[in-house]
């Protein structure tokens, strides 16, 4: 098993799961798990892209105070679409859509999802809310901000509010889908010997991500169908003047709303314990710890929603309740942040890419997840909370949490996806790049929230200019450090060396497999008889 | 390849492994379903607490004799679809079909009762939105009750419309004879469907025909 | 990978010299405790950053790979470790909790003797009301050392007030009144925002808070043009909207009498017992048949949208007025 | 969770029976003026009807553990939505 990848000793296998069949008929009515992770891929690839030209954009006019580039309705509604492009169509699916649906079967040694018809009706369905989004982009755009909130979102806002809610209904369904797919497959098709502690810490994250899925997404898609029923029949479910109640809204959306930042840290972090790992060569540290507070954080990620509200005229005893919760919730994160810089230790650390994004992923989402502490503690959150503390707060943890972790996967199984190889310098190089421009980017917006800067302006007093234009420049080199892994991975899709089955001599059913696999993964269901990450049989070293 | 192995998906070691996957799977969507219905629940029990006269005079004008009868009718159509799997497991084929045409047929006079009353609704006026009229106490609150009950009872009949398509394509199958004792998964699957749809039925009617009828 | 944070930490040192300001003011008498609470918070997450960014560091390159085939000793882990790693943060987030839950709970209560401002958030702009009459739109000034308690209402989304040189922030919705107290420390003016987005000029919606010293503070009051005080208003919009013919007819009046009524409770047609705070008076004046009082017909007209929000709090104000001589301003 | 379990129709037709004589029992209680316990009762005989449907129509007593799990974390999840928002509605009036 050659440890280092040796370049050029490998050719791609004859047949695999993308040669094996040519054409759109082949690609839009695939029920290979594999093809329909590549289609996800293209899909949130394209929000993404989209995503970050409004991000562009909205970090151009805060340039300066005054708000000179465009006029304030079209800022506001580049910042809701920005929110929903990044959060509803980027961030919820991409590791679990695209890493999960191609890796959760391999790594079971299952050939395929339990359900693959309904697998490529969560993305068909994906597509669907997309277009609606974007058929509402396009026709002028919503801004309500990603939140909906009510009374403005039912009754005031007079932009594209039910096309939008449309889109995000639709949308949450994908999601549903595809946390079914992945619990019963979980469930009922693993391969003889494989049991529950000895799955690879992936597979625990994406059955904790998909639990969550299934019991929050349809609280969210019942709220946004309230305030659809509100706009149209004007009942006052949430407007106060016939009787409603704004708040409620609040309370339905945060319920699943906090959860869903669990759906976007859980899978990244099921690929960073996998590139940990791999890259020490070393069993992970704790394992039934790592795995079960995976499991911890989907279910108290239940009872904390209500640390967005404090200032909302929620009671002071239930903020003291939510608080307490918010605390326990933190917990489990901080012992898996210490295992994993506890599996370096003794290790054989080697600085891959994926390595270089997994060192990344611990440092900021440490950054991220104590900054949190800030928001769930009563008294600083009242000075906190709709500040620019908490844009660079849940920015630490979903850029330099989940996008790292996202792009240390796909650096990671890149070889298995497409059977070649990534150029390693310019990897490296780009994983760097990504880290300084992203600190460079939203360090300076937790001086500003300190300072009171409020989120969505887009007029600022001229005192905040200097860490407003620091922040501008970090997002320009972001920018950057995101756009050459578009291209160095398209090139490698035809220039890439061949990697053969294992380049990186990783432990998990995924490697033992050609690369790229067949169509039904293994030519006989795979019989595990070894533990999780045994990177170094233990016959011949004494357990420590 | 022997007939039963025709049922078998490609993903699948054999049909026990196949038969659980379905059943744990319609239990996961039905986990969808009850968290769906429960943020409307959690509307209803908020406004309920806090408007609490209100919701006792839009009680009252909804027909507790209709409401009642079909709770009975949704009950017996759960009978009957029982029937109907158990009929699929000992695979008696004419059973099974004649069982399920009783479920469409109960399904079928639910929506009608409920075709019934929303009619009644429109002619009093009772429909929220612009010509909503309701004399009794506080009608301001009372369209909350009303838009609440329209939208629980709404999306429930939606959810029963589902379901008699679901029933249809099943009595379609087994009329074409695609299931057997070894394999009635959809039938066991479409059943546990049907009985969740009553389940909210179950709850359904207490909370929105039982608001303070004692006076 | 050297997590490098130099240029952030030159391009901070740049804004200090120039004057830009990096923290700011503490002009309430809570806004010292706040940030006393910030500053342990921020100790604790540089202390475990800087812990997390050096361990890291530090394996990566003492346990870097010397040859393709090295073999590092397998550690399945340690549960004393693990019940260090799990104790430990959580006895540091119980502190926080608790330090963070008792200043909130004064931050929420309102001392007994703070001057009451009315407040009303209307889309775009803040409209001010004192006690003794003046009204301001998105300036309020305030004296020196005495509290203030602003209770708040809007006439149309939810917004938010926040004064960040005042650590505090409470929403402001539509339908319902909400308040916030602070006693200022330090004269100066200093900035209000709407945190909560409301809409279009959400970042428009901004003000300054005047904080003057107490004699400077009743020169302003004398000098600026003092409209109705709030009882007075209430008195005429009640004259106006003839409420007296019910409300003021003596025993056989249609309506409940509101005098000696306010922060007492009272019985309800249906048996239920609520206290007349301004939220149950601001119902009953909109919403006239939610909860009728025992032993008279709902038969009182809604107000809805006749009265403005000002209107209903003037209104208020003259019920509370009628309280006074018996109770010292019962707080709602 | 043995192969394929039969319930006899006996049992069916007494779960329905019932479901039937719990609805005439909820009619019934609701023209009894007791309060708030008006909603207890009302809860506790749907919950009772719905438990029966669950455990004989739907066949979970025969069915395997996990299915358990997850009828029980839907409940528990519901409770969970409506408990929490109550606790903040219901001390917001003490406040």
């Amino acid at each position: 098993m050659s440890t280092a990848p040796a370049a050029g000793k490998h050719e791609l296998p004859r047949v695999h799961y993308l040669n094996i069949d040519y054409g759109i008929r082949s690609w839009l009515f695939t029920t290979d798990h594999k093809r329909i992770a590549l289609l996800y891929l293209a899909s949130i690839s394209f929000f993404f892209v989209l995503g970050g030209l409004f991000a562009t954009i909205i970090r151009l006019e805060l340039l300066t105070p005054a708000g000179d580039l465009m006029e304030s309705e079209t800022y506001n509604k580049l910042f809701t679409m920005h929110g929903i492009a990044m959060i509803f169509f980027f961030l919820i699916p991409s590791v679990p859509a695209v890493l999960g649906n191609f890796l959760v079967p391999m790594m079971i040694g299952a050939r395929d999802l339990a359900f693959p018809r309904i697998n490529l009706l969560s993305w068909y369905i994906y597509t669907l809310g997309g277009l609606f989004t974007l058929f509402a982009m396009a026709s002028g755009g919503v801004d309500t901000g990603w939140t909906f909130y009510t009374p403005y979102s039912s009754t005031y806002s007079n932009t594209h509010v039910m096309a939008t809610a449309l889109g995000v209904f639709i949308l949450g369904f994908s999601s549903i889908l595809t946390g079914f797919n992945f619990i019963i497959t979980i469930h009922k098709m693993r391969a003889p010997g494989l049991t529950w502690f000895r799955l690879p810490l992936f597979i625990w994250a994406h059955y904790a991500t998909s639990v969550i899925m299934i019991l929050g997404t349809p609280v969210v898609a019942i709220a946004i169908a309230l305030v659809g029923i509100e706009r149209l029949f004007h009942v006052g479910i949430f407007d106060p003047a016939l009787g409603g109640d704004p708040v409620l809204f609040q309370h339905l959306f945060w319920f699943y709303s906090h959860p869903a930042v669990y759906i976007m840290i859980l899978p990244s972090m099921g690929v960073i314990s996998e590139i940990v790992c791999c890259f020490s060569r070393k069993k992970i540290f704790g394992y039934p710890f790592v795995a079960f507070s995976s499991v911890a954080i989907a279910l108290l990620g239940f009872l904390v929603w209500g640390h967005h509200m404090f200032v909302s005229s929620q009671s002071m005893y239930a903020g003291m309740v939510f608080s307490i919760l918010s605390f326990l919730v933190a917990i489990p994160s901080a012992v898996k942040v210490f295992n994993w810089t506890a599996t370096m230790y003794k290790g054989s650390v080697m600085y891959n890419a994926p390595m270089l994004y997994a060192m990344g992923f611990i440092g900021l989402f440490t950054m991220g997840g104590l900054t949190g502490l800030f928001l769930s503690t009563l008294a600083t959150d009242v000075h906190l909370h709709d500040t620019y503390f908490v844009v660079a707060h849940f920015h630490y943890i979903m850029v330099g949490g989940a996008i790292m972790g996202y792009l240390g996967g796909i650096h990671f199984w890149w070889p298995k996806i497409s059977g070649r190889l990534y150029p390693e310098g310019w990897a490296r190089f780009s994983a760097l790049v990504i880290f300084i421009g992203f600190n460079l980017t939203f360090f300076p917006q937790f001086v500003l929230g300190y300072l009171g800067m409020p989120r969505r302006y887009h007029a600022y007093p001229p005192e905040f200019q200097v860490l407003n234009v620091m922040s501008t420049a970090g997002a320009s080199i972001l920018a950057v450090g995101y756009a050459i892994p578009l291209v160095y991975l398209i090139w490698s899709l035809r220039y890439g060396l061949a990697a053969g089955p294992n380049p990186w001599g990783a432990k998990g059913l995924e490697w033992q497999t050609t690369s790229p696999p067949p169509t039904f993964n293994f030519p006989e269901t795979p019989v595990v008889d070894e533990e999780a990450y045994e990177y170094y049989p233990m016959k011949e070293a004494e357990v420590v | 390849m022997s007939e039963h192995s025709i049922a078998l998906a490609h993903q699948f070691d054999d049909l026990e492994q196949q038969k659980e996957a379905a059943i744990l799977g319609m239990w996961v969507f039905l986990v969808t379903e009850v968290m769906f219905f429960g943020g409307m629940f959690t509307g209803y029990t908020i406004y309920r607490f806090k408007y609490h006269e209100a919701f006792m005079a839009g009680s009252d004008h909804l027909d507790l004799l209709l409401g009642a009868t079909n709770t009975v009718v949704l009950a017996l159509s759960s009978l009957t679809m029982a029937m109907a799997v158990r009929s699929a497991q000992l695979g008696k084929r004419r059973a099974l079909m004649s069982y399920l045409s009783l479920t469409l047929l109960l399904g079928s006079a639910f929506l009608v009762i409920k075709g019934v009353e929303y009619s009644h609704k429109f002619h009093q006026h009772l429909v929220p939105g612009p010509h909503f009229a309701f004399e009794g106490h506080d009608p301001q609150h009372a369209q909350l009750f009303f838009s609440f009950y329209f939208a629980m009872t709404g999306f429930h009949a939606l959810h029963m419309i589902v379901g008699i398509g679901l029933l249809a394509v099943i009595l379609w199958m087994s009329y074409k004879g695609r299931f057997n004792a070894e394999y009635h998964n959809p039938v066991e699957v479409s059943g546990l469907y049907w009985h969740f749809v009553d389940i909210v039925w179950i709850f359904l009617f207490p909370l929105l025909y039982l608001v303070g009828h004692h006076r | 990978m050297t997590p490098d944070a130099s240029p952030m930490l030159a391009g901070l040192a740049a804004a200090l010299q120039a004057g830009v300001p990096i923290f700011p003011d503490q002009a309430s008498s809570i806004a010292r405790r706040v940030d006393l609470l910030y500053y342990f918070l921020t100790g604790v997450a540089l202390f475990f950053s800087a812990l997390i960014f050096s361990t890291v560091f530090y394996f990566a390159i003492k346990y870097r790979q010397r040859s393709p085939d090295e073999r590092p000793l397998p550690i399945h882990g340690s549960l004393s470790l693990e019940i260090l790693w799990s104790v430990v943060p959580l006895l540091l987030t119980m502190v926080m909790f608790f330090w963070g839950a008792t200043l909130f709970y004064e931050i929420r209560t309102s001392p007994s003797d703070a001057t009451t401002l009315y407040v009303v958030g209307k889309q775009w702009m803040w409209k001010i009301q004192h006690p003794e009459g003046q009204r301001e739109i998105n300036m309020l000034h305030v004296p020196v050392g005495h509290p203030v308690r602003l209770v708040m209402t809007s006439e149309d989304v939810i917004h938010s007030f926040f004064i960040p040189a005042f650590r505090i922030k409470m929403d402001v919705l539509p339908g319902r009144y909400t308040d916030l107290w602070f006693t200022a420390t330090k004269p100066g003016t200093y900035h209000l925002f709407c945190a909560e987005y409301c809409g279009t000029k959400h970042s428009a919606m901004r003000g300054s808070v005047v904080v003057l010293e107490p004699a400077d503070y009743q020169a302003w009051l004398t000098g600026a043009p003092a409209g109705e005080t709030p009882e007075v208003a209430g008195a005429r919009l009640f004259r106006q909207f003839n409420c007296h013919t019910c409300h003021e007819a003596g025993p056989t009046s249609r309506g409940p009498s509101l005098h000696e009524v306010y922060g007492k409770t009272v019985r309800l047609r249906t048996g239920e017992t609520v206290a007349v705070d301004d939220a149950y008076l601001r119902e009953s004046i909109l919403l006239s048949n939610a909860k009728v009082v025992a032993g008279f017909e709902p038969v009182m007209p809604t107000y809805q949208g006749q009265i403005s929000e000002e209107g209903v709090l003037h209104l208020l104000a003259y019920i509370k007025s009628l309280t006074r001589e018996e109770g010292k301003g019962a707080q709602p | 969770m043995n192969r394929e379990h039969i319930i006899p129709p006996k049992v069916y037709l007494l779960v329905f029976a019932a479901l039937v004589v719990g609805t005439l029992a909820m009619v019934a209680a609701a023209r009894v003026e007791l309060g708030p316990l008006n909603i207890v009762v009302a809860m506790t005989l749907a919950a009772l009807q719905a438990t029966l449907v669950a455990l004989y129509f739907m066949r979970l007593r025969y069915s395997h553990r996990l299915n358990w799990i997850f009828a029980g974390a839907s409940i528990l999840w519901l409770l969970l939505l409506i408990g929490m928002v109550l606790t903040d509605v219901i001390s917001r009036l003490s406040e």
